[in-house]
Order: structure tokens, then C-alpha cells, then sequence
């Protein structure tokens, strides 16, 4: 199902910001990315999570995971490698232990997960479906940082499509794929999310990169390559949004380097309908609120009365 | 929702401290109060994307009901970047942040042992209980030891400083952790030793060595990389004998050395 | 021919930095990124040519290129975005009024070349064939400039080799591909191009990518998309060499993001025999030698006698 | 290999002007000798690599045999982060660039016509060949005019200064067009009149236009951004009536109006 922006009439002085993501009501655009946001708990002390849209939690699998060995974390221009290795409790400490914190705050929680089998995509989506306080699960299938995780699937086009139709019968949840960069066509992908009966796409998630430390003769990262985000890759992810978004009638949460009110605007011109904070909410623990400030400023500024006059509205000529 | 760790931290006196390090004090009232010895602050050098992540750095003294002092040690892009702020100027800091060095009770004789940059939460720990610590300071020679400030102040408040140096061009010729086995061998009533450490990882895992030999507690405060410094981007991760790994910005980055898995620490780590 | 580094034992003093890049004699493995630095004489003011160890020149086709309508830059995060749109003055103007100025350097002269069809390829490859003073020929398959231009090659594994192919037998000098980041899988693409013969590679040309003035609601670049270099793409760059050199035995030049000696050891000790400074050259125009200085400082520093001690040396473990 | 456009500048002096200007007083012997009005320089804002880019800025004045100024209007990243450079620092500089404007002769009667932050070039020119000079300023309102300073400046060298601004704060009410064509209209001996204009493209355009109805040589100074400001990026192209591009920073800034393709400029620009 396409984003709704809800009771468009609403007055200018104050901008309605409430959407309809894929089924999921958010009370604003504003989304914290996968891995980047902890559990929610870990804001909490900055950010009063009943003022974002939506938690979208660090990645979550079948059995839990270790993670790579350290260094983990480089920084590079205007941007950071990592490889933390998809490390999370699993998804029954997630259940047991995060969710009940996560519920006493009205605010959506999409849940990020993930698989080294299909199997195990499907056995988390299961143990998801229909739990009290879930709104939506986001699966990670482009995660570069583990050989043999979801890379293989997030590159390969039927592999792809194999694993999102599985997932989807697997849960009712809305079902939003989160896409690698790491691709020639990104919009190849997002019609087999969409084939796949995805209601909504993510994108993106890191590019590959690689730091070597000159002077050890070793990689910065134990783990060689780990995926590049921050600012940085703030260009290539607005390309890829607006990409798809042409191609692709689901509804898109943009991220990629958003710092800022107008990054984020970016995107949603670009053909976003909401966005994801990441890499940000470690320079700032309070970067989503500014984005939300921003955005709310903006839309105050140019008298707009509703998002829905912004989604998409780049003029590409 | 009010935070009590995320601060415009005024720059009160920014100076050369001597042998490459600065000495930074920031006026933070709220983090002035609640710091502990071993807790440390995330700084950002600077507004723009370049460098983009905030640094971390030890408290190394709380110097007034409102001011810390941090002593850094300029080495690379971030640091050096820092040297330009300006006493007037404000400085983003999100701290106190993670688990501080347990505090050590009446009875127990602090041991002390600092090896590169990683003396500042030492020196924060012989100002609150150092009067009967016994301090071990180790480098390759004198130009590579803390601020000779640093050193005083080490001085006049712990029982003793002991220095070596690999060429001897200050205190005895060695490293800290030889003078450090040999004041351990000399003693007999181990009973309330209790080691303190930080700097390189293969310096503590040394230390930590050394304890196990000698049946002595030892805590030691863990530098990692870190993105975030509040338990979320999973970054500053340290291997567990256990297995798995713990965040040093959040359950560290003091650590009971016998948890640590220093195998991998000293074998798998690549950091200048 | 696999590149080879000359006269191994040079004294520890002065480092010997001059290196055989397939079959081109370098005196050093410092280039000029293609349409970074003019046709030379543009920073001829700033850098003595004599000193680098060869210039890639801007991109030349079979009949002058008019190129994007403007704007055609805009500043990201550690990084810019370009649609020049490859305007370059035919490659009958370059051999006639730019290549004799560039004959008087006792440097490598590497021409970037492309087409919009592959006749177009093979007509530019004849035209610089055993013209003097020309070391080879980088063929730019990749530039994500033009519609109509690289990028249909550059991202086909089939038109990739067919073009090579073709271009090969169009010419004896050596013959360099320059491969696009914009692949999934840029070590095929790299053996696509040694299969059709080439005898090395360059990469990374620019990722694509794209930026919108909120306020205007329209793309930061009249072309939409563009190019984006500099250091923010950096990591991607040393992770695609770091990759192609473990898959393919062609000699590598390696660009995207150099701004000093230390980064461009990084991609030495990734895989590449040889590096192109780029967008650096934009921010100083002494760049080249800056990196040139670097490199040898730091094998004196190092007591590293030859470039064959650091080419590929990264220890991934 | 001696260059002489290379230049690490001294900060001499950095101050507010008013009306969101700062003036910048930069010491480079050799760019100050050499610049001739109409030409630019390319300023890194700051050593990191964010923001990355140099700024362009044309030369407001050379105000001694050894120093350069600048004015500038605080707009965004780069020149936010300019403003922090203070007296006593360097800034890299690579000047003077581009082709300035074309010497007046004896004969010529100036008239320049300057809107947003296009004054300085013209206020060099009116140094150098002034005296007899018309200028026109146009602005929205009085606090969208070059600052006070640059003004009674103006007015000190030119022969006179007419400023319109829309709300009629300043000046008469219109725009600076309207009171140019309206002077045109008014002068019947033309012959020796000049025109040079620097300011947003609409202006441009339209200025150029009047030029032609009044078939008056009209010289322009177009602001395209810039990377490399050498001729090398090719990113600052201006499009030409006889087709194709020229270099704003190479060929230009300074073109004659009736070179330029004024439809693609005015229709395809986007720029704030
Ligand atoms: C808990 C903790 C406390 C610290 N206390 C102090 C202190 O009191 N005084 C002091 O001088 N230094 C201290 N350090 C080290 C300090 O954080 C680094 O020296 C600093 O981050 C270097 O930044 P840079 O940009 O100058 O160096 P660069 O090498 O350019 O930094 C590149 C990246 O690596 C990271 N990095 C580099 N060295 C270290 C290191 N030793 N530990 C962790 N990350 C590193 C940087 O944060 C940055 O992300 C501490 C580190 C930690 C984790
Ligand atoms: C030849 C020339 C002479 C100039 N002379 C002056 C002057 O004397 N005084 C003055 O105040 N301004 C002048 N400008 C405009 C000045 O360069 C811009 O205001 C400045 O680059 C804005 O940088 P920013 O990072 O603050 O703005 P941002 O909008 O953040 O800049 C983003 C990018 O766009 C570019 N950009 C933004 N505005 C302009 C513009 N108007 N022209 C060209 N590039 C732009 C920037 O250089 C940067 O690359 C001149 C421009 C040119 C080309
Ligand atoms: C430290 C870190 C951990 C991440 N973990 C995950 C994850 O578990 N699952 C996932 O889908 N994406 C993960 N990501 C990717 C982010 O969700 C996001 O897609 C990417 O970082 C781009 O956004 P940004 O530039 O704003 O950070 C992680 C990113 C970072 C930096
Ligand atoms: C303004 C500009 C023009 C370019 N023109 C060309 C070109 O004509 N042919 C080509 O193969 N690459 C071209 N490139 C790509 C560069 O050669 C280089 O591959 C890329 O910029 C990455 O290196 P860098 O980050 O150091 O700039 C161009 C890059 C820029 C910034
Ligand atoms: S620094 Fe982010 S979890 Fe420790
Ligand atoms: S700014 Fe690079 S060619 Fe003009």
C-alpha cells in the first residue's frame, strides 16, 4: 500500500506531520536507522521517544550473535566504517527483555532482522508476528558487514525476491525491505521487494568501504571491509531514493547521512516519505528532534500545510 | 526530557601542558559533580562533518564544584583540531559516561600503573583516595612520560610515584611493569593491594598478568574506538573470557582484568 | 603485463619510486585523475609536469563535446558532485593544440578516452595510436555523466568485454581500463577487461549520486545526477582495489579521495602500482607533489627501498 | 617551479561591515600587485575537509602595495565558517584569477550596476577609473544594500551613486534597472558610456537587455560556482550565443552581455 498523509486540510500554522507508512501509523516522518538507535533505551536520557515517529531497533536474528572481533569503528571523511558484526541477543531476549520497555512509549517499533538462512529469516519473522507493540518489520537483507549474512541475499535479484516472499507469508506485520546500495540497479531490487508483496522499502544501508592503517600494513576493521555511512554517502542515497522512488509504487523510508532538517527534506523530495536518523544520533544524541525541528521549521517557513506536498515534489525538469 | 550528561561545556583554560599533551579545563557544572574516577566524556573537536565522531577522553580532575580537567595528547586529526578551541568558547561534551573505577575502601593500598596517554583517570583517582597509593609510571624515556605538571601533582598527592624509563633517562632503566613485579616480590602483606591500570593493551594485559601471579585485584580501564559512547553503535567492544564481548563506554571502560580475554585483545587489535 | 617495480635494490636514502605500469615507464606512481587536471597546462604555474609520473588528461571523443548545461558542480559532505557532461574539444583539437604542449614534458602522458558507441571508441583509439609522446590509453567506460555515454558499457559485463575487444585491436599502446563503482560486483568487470586484453586498470570513477535545493525544489545539478569524488568516497575506492587486486593479476591505478602521501599509500597497499590524484587537485593545486612528498617521505621514514615492498602488502589476516 | 598566485595570506584584519557583510583584510604582496578589478580569488574557508571546497570572492579593493580586501556576505557553510578566522592566522589564497573587466579609457563614462553581493568588483573599478562613474545600486530594501561602509566609499570616488530599492527605503522605489533605463533615457550623448554590472543573473540579463535597446558596450561579472577556479573542472561554464560553454573563472568572470546566452542562464540556473 502507497503512503497516506493524513487529513491533508490540516491547518498551516501548525503542519500536520502524521503519515500512514505501509499500514503504519506515524505520528511524524522521523525514524531512527537500524543499529544506530540501540533498543530506544539508550536515548532515552536525550530523546523522549514518544516525540519520534517510529524506533526502528538494532538488527535482530534467530539465535543470538557474538559480532566480529574489534577494531569494529573507523572514522573517515564525513563519514565511519563499521563491522560490528550484526552482534544482538537474539530475538527472544528482544521479546522478553527490550519489547516491554519499548511498549510503555507511544511511538511505532519496526523491528530490523535478519537471517543467515532463509530459515532463519522466516523463523524470526514468525516469532514477531503478532506481538503486542510491533508495528512493522524492516528485513535487513543488504547488510555488508558478515560474509556470510545478508550480502549474498541483497546482491542477488531472485535470491532476493525468494526470501521477501517467504518472510511475507510468514508474518501479516507490514513488511518493509531494506535495500543494499551495493548494486548496479537499485530499482531492479525494489520491484522484487515490491513483486514480493514488500509494503515498503528502506534504503540505504552502507556502501563497502575498506581503511588500511599505513603504517600496521593492516586493516583499520579486524573484519578487512565494513559498510560507510554519515554524510557522506548522503549523495548516493538521495540518488538511489529518488532512483526507485520513479521506479516503484511503495512507500520509501530514506537515510543515508541525514544530519539535519533539509537533509532529510532532500529525501523526501527525492521521493521519501520518511526518514531514518543514523550515524548523526552518535555526533548527536539528539539529532532526531532536530531533524523533526527542522523539517516542522521548514514546513512553517514555506506556509506547506502537509507532507504530502513535499514527497516527491522534486522537479527533475 | 531533561539529560543531565549532554552539555555546552564552557572552555575555561586551554594550554600546552609540556611533552605533546594539552591541558583542557571546561566548565560543566552538572558533570563536574557527578564525574568518578575512571569515567570519561565524549568531546566533539569541532561543528563541521570533518571529523565527524566526538573523541573520547578520561576525567582527569575535577577541579572546582564546576570544572574538569582533561589532559590530551595530540595525535592525530581530531586532537589536533581540538588545540584551536578557544577559552570563551563552548565545546559540545556528552558525560559523565560509563563505569568508573570501583572505589577503593579504608583499608586497601591503591597500586597505580599508567602507560602512555593513560594517566589522566589515575591522576582523578589518587586525587579522591591516592594518600596510600603507590603509583607506577612507565615509558620510553622522560619526553614520553606524563606533563612533568602531572607528575608533581601525582607527587604531592600519592605515597609514592615510581618511575622507570626504557633508557633510563628518567627513574630506574625498565618498563612499569618490571619495577611494578619488583615492588609486588618485595612485599609481603599482599592482603590489601589492589592494582589500578591503563594505557596500551599490551601494558595491561601485562598488569593484569602480574595480579594473577600475585593473587592481587586488578581493574583496568579499557581505550577503545568509540562511535557513540552511550551502549548503542556496539563499537568500543572488548572480548570476554566468557565469551562475547562487553562496550567499554558502558559496562567499561574499567573491566576486571580477569574477565578480559587478553588473547585476542593483544593478538587481534590494531590500533597505533 | 603485470606491473613491475624497477631496479629493486636502490639505496634506503633515496627510495626508488619509478615503477613499469603495464608496459608505461613511470618515474614515480603518481598521476593526475582524467578531467581533474586540465590537459596540464592549467597547473603547469603550480606543478613542474617534469616531477609527476604521468598525466591522465581530460577525456577525449571522436568530435567535440558541448557537455551539461550548467550548474554542474555542487560541494557535498567531504566531497563533490560533477555532471560536466564530458565537454572535451575532439580529439583532433587535443592531438593538434594540446598534446604538443604536453610533448615538452619529460613525463608519462596517459589520454582518458570514451565514446557514445562503440564505433566512436575504436575511432579515438585509432586516432592516438603511435602518436608520438602518447604512453597509453585509459578508456573510460564508467563516467556516470552522460546518459547516453559510459554508463551503458561500463555496468554490462557483454558490452564491457565487446568494447575492450574492439578498442584492443584498434591499438598497440597499452591500453588501461577504467572501471565504474556503480557494479555489484566490480572483480568481474575487472576480469571482463583483462579477458579483452587490457594491460591494467583504473578505478574508481565517481559514484553517482544526487543533491536537491529544498528550497527550490529542484536538483543542486541542471543534469540531475552527477559524479561524486572526493574523500567521502574514499573507503569505497580502497575496497574495490583491495578486491581487484586479489581477483585479477592486471596492474591497478588507484584513485578516489587522495589528498596525501599516506592516502595514497593506502591504496598501494590495497593492490594498486600506481595512484591518480583527483577533486584534491581542486582544493590545492600542488596536490600531485604533496602526495609525491608524502609517499617517498614516508618510505624514507619507513627505510622502505622500492614501491614492491608496499604494492599489495596489506596484512587482511 | 616559482608560482605567484599561490599564496598563504595573513589575516590583517576581520570584521563585521553591517548588513550581513564581513570585510576581510588579507596581506599577499604579489596578488595585491597583480589584481586588476573584475578578478577573483579562490579562499579555503578552513584546513579540514568540510567544507572542501575554496570560496570564490572577488577583490572589493587593493587597500596597500601588500594587501587585498575582501567583502563578504554570510551565506552558508563556507562563509560561516570564515567568519571565525581571526587576525594574525593564514588563509590559503590562489589569486588574482579570471579576466577582470576591460580598462575604461579617457573618454569612457563608467556606468556600474551592482545587485546583491556583486558590488565589490565594482568598487575596485571605481577606485581605479571611478571618478567619472555613475553607479547604480539596487536592493529590496535599505538593509539588502552593501553595507554603509562600501557605500559612503562609493560615493567618496564615484561621480554619483543612485540607489533604488522595491519598498523604497533607500533611494527612490524601484528597481536598479528601472532608475538606469530611466538615466539612459534621459542622456543624450551616449557615445562614451560603458556599462559594468555584477549581481544575480535576472539582473544581468536584464541589464544586458537595456544595454542593447541603448546599443551601450555592457561588460558583465558572472558568479558560477567554481572549483578549481584554474580552468581545469570545467564546472563553471557559462553558456555563449554562438553555442557552447566558456569558463567563468578562465575566460570570464567578466564577459561581454551580448557573448552570453541569456535563455539557458536565466531559465536553466538554479541557484539561491
Ligand atoms: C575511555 C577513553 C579515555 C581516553 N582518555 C584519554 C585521555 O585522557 N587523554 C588522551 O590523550 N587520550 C585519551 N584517550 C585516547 C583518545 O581518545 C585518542 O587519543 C583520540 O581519540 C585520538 O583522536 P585523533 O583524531 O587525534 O587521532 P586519530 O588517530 O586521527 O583518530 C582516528 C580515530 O581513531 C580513534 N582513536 C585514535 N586513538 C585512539 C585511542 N587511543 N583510543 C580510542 N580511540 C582512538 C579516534 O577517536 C578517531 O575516531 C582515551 C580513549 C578512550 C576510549
Ligand atoms: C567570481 C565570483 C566572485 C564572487 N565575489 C563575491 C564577493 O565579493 N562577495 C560575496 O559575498 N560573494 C561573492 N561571490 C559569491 C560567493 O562565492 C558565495 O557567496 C560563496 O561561495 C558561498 O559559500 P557558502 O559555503 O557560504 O554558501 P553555500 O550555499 O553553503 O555554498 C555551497 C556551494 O555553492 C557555492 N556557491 C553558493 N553561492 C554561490 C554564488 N553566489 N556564486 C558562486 N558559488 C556559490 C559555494 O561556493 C559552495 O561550493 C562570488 C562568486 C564568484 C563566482
Ligand atoms: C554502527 C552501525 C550499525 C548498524 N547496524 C545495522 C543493522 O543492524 N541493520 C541494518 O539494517 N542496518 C544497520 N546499519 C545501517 C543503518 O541503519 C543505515 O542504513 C546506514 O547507517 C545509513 O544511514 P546513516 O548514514 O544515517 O547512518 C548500521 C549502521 C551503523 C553505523
Ligand atoms: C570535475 C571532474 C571531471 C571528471 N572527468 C572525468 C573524465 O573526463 N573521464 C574520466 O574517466 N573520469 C573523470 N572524472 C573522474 C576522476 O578521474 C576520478 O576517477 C574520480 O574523481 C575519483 O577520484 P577523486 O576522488 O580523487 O576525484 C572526473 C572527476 C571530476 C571531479
Ligand atoms: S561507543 Fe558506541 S557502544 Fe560503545
Ligand atoms: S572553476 Fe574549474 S574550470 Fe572554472
Amino acid at each position: 500500500m502507497k503512503s497516506e498523509i493524513r487529513n491533508p486540510k490540516s491547518t498551516i500554522g501548525n503542519p500536520d506531520l502524521s503519515i500512514d507508512f505501509a499500514g503504519i501509523r506515524l505520528k511524524n516522518p522521523v525514524l531512527t536507522a537500524s543499529g544506530t538507535f540501540g533498543y530506544g533505551e539508550e536515548f532515552a536520557e536525550f530523546v523522549d521517544l514518544n516525540r519520534l515517529g517510529g524506533v526502528i531497533v538494532k538488527g535482530i536474528s534467530l539465535k543470538p550473535i557474538k559480532g566480529n572481533p574489534p577494531p569494529r569503528i573507523w572514522e573517515t571523511p564525513s563519514g565511519m566504517l563499521n563491522a560490528i558484526g550484526l552482534e544482538n541477543p537474539g530475538v527472544d531476549v528482544f521479546l522478553n527483555e527490550k519489547m516491554p520497555y519499548l511498549r510503555k512509549y507511544d511511538t511505532a517499533v519496526i523491528v530490523n532482522m535478519f537471517g543467515y538462512s532463509l530459515e532463519e529469516y522466516v523463523g524470526v519473522a514468525e516469532r514477531l508476528d503478532g506481538v503486542a507493540g510491533i508495528s512493522g518489520i524492516e528485513v535487513n537483507i543488504s547488510c555488508p558487514n558478515v560474509k556470510a549474512g545478508g550480502m549474498a541475499f541483497g546482491t542477488d535479484l531472485r535470491a532476493t525476491f525468494g526470501l521477501l516472499s517467504a518472510v511475507r507469508k510468514a508474518t501479516r506485520l507490514p513488511l518493509i525491505a531494506k535495500l543494499s546500495p551495493n548494486v548496479t540497479d537499485v530499482t531492479a531490487f525494489a520491484k522484487a521487494a515490491a513483486d514480493a508483496g514488500c509494503d515498503g522499502l528502506s534504503l540505504i544501508n552502507t556502501l563497502l568501504g575498506m581503511a588500511i592503517d599505513v603504517r600496521c600494513r593492516k586493516p583499520r576493521l579486524a573484519n578487512c571491509t565494513g559498510g560507510l555511512s554519515g554524510p557522506a554517502i548522503r549523495p548516493v542515497a538521495v540518488r538511489m531514493v529518488w532512483q526507485v522512488a520513479r521506479s516503484v509504487s511503495l512507500p520509501i523510508i530514506g537515510m543515508g547521512g541525514i544530519v539535519t532538517g533539509e537533509d532529510a527534506l532532500e529525501f523526501m523530495l527525492a521521493g521519501a516519505s520518511a526518514v531514518a536518523v543514523g550515524t548523526a544520533n552518535f555526533i548527536n544524541p539528539r539529532a532526531t528532534l532536530d531533524v523533526l525541528n527542522g523539517i516542522e521549521g521548514f514546513l512553517r517557513e514555506q506556509k506547506i500545510g502537509s507532507l504530502r506536498e513535499i514527497v516527491g515534489k522534486v522537479d527533475a525538469g | 526530557m531533561p539529560s543531565n550528561r549532554l552539555h555546552k561545556a564552557l572552555v575555561v583554560s586551554h594550554k600546552p601542558a609540556g611533552r605533546g599533551y594539552f591541558r583542557l579545563v571546561l566548565k560543566a557544572p552538572e558533570a563536574a559533580r557527578a564525574a568518578l574516577p575512571g569515567q570519561f566524556v565524549m568531546l566533539r573537536v569541532s561543528d563541521t562533518l570533518d571529523p565527524l565522531l566526538a573523541r573520547p577522553f578520561g576525567i582527569s580532575a575535577v577541579i572546582s564544584r564546576t570544572s574538569l580537567e582533561i589532559v590530551y595528547r595530540v595525535v592525530g586529526k581530531g586532537t589536533t583540531r581540538l588545540t584551536a578551541a578557544k577559552p570563551g568558547q563552548t565545546l559540545h561534551l556528552l558525560g559523565p559516561l560509563g563505569a568508573g573505577f570501583p572505589q577503593p575502601d579504608k583499608k586497601t593500598i591503591p597500586v597505580l600503573v599508567a602507560g602512555g596517554s593513560g594517566f589522566p583517570p589515575l591522576h582523578f583517582l589518587t586525587q579522591r583516595s591516592g594518600a596510600r597509593a603507590h603509583l607506577f609510571l612507565g615509558a620510553r624515556d622522560k619526553e614520553c612520560l606524563p606533563p612533568a605538571g602531572i607528575v608533581q601533582s601525582l607527587k604531592k598527592t600519592a605515597a609514592k610515584v615510581h618511575i622507570a624509563t626504557d633508557d633510563g633517562s628518567a627513574g630506574v632503566q625498565g618498563t612499569s611493569t618490571d619495577i611494578l613485579n619488583a615492588f609486588l616480590l618485595k612485599m609481603e602483606q599482599k592482603a590489601h593491594l589492589v592494582l589500578y591500570a591503563c594505557g596500551p593493551h599490551a601494558m595491561l594485559a601485562a598488569v593484569s598478568r602480574i595480579a594473577a601471579e600475585h593473587a592481587i585485584p586488578c581493574h583496568v580501564s579499557m581505550e577503545e574506538r568509540m562511535a557513540c559512547g552511550l551502549g548503542a553503535c556496539m563499537g568500543c567492544s572488548v572480548p570476554m573470557k566468557a565469551g562475547g564481548y562487553k562496550r567499554a563506554c558502558k559496562e567499561g571502560p574499567v573491566f576486571d582484568s580477569r574477565e578480559i580475554d587478553w588473547s585476542e585483545q593483544v593478538f587481534l587489535k590494531i590500533k597505533k
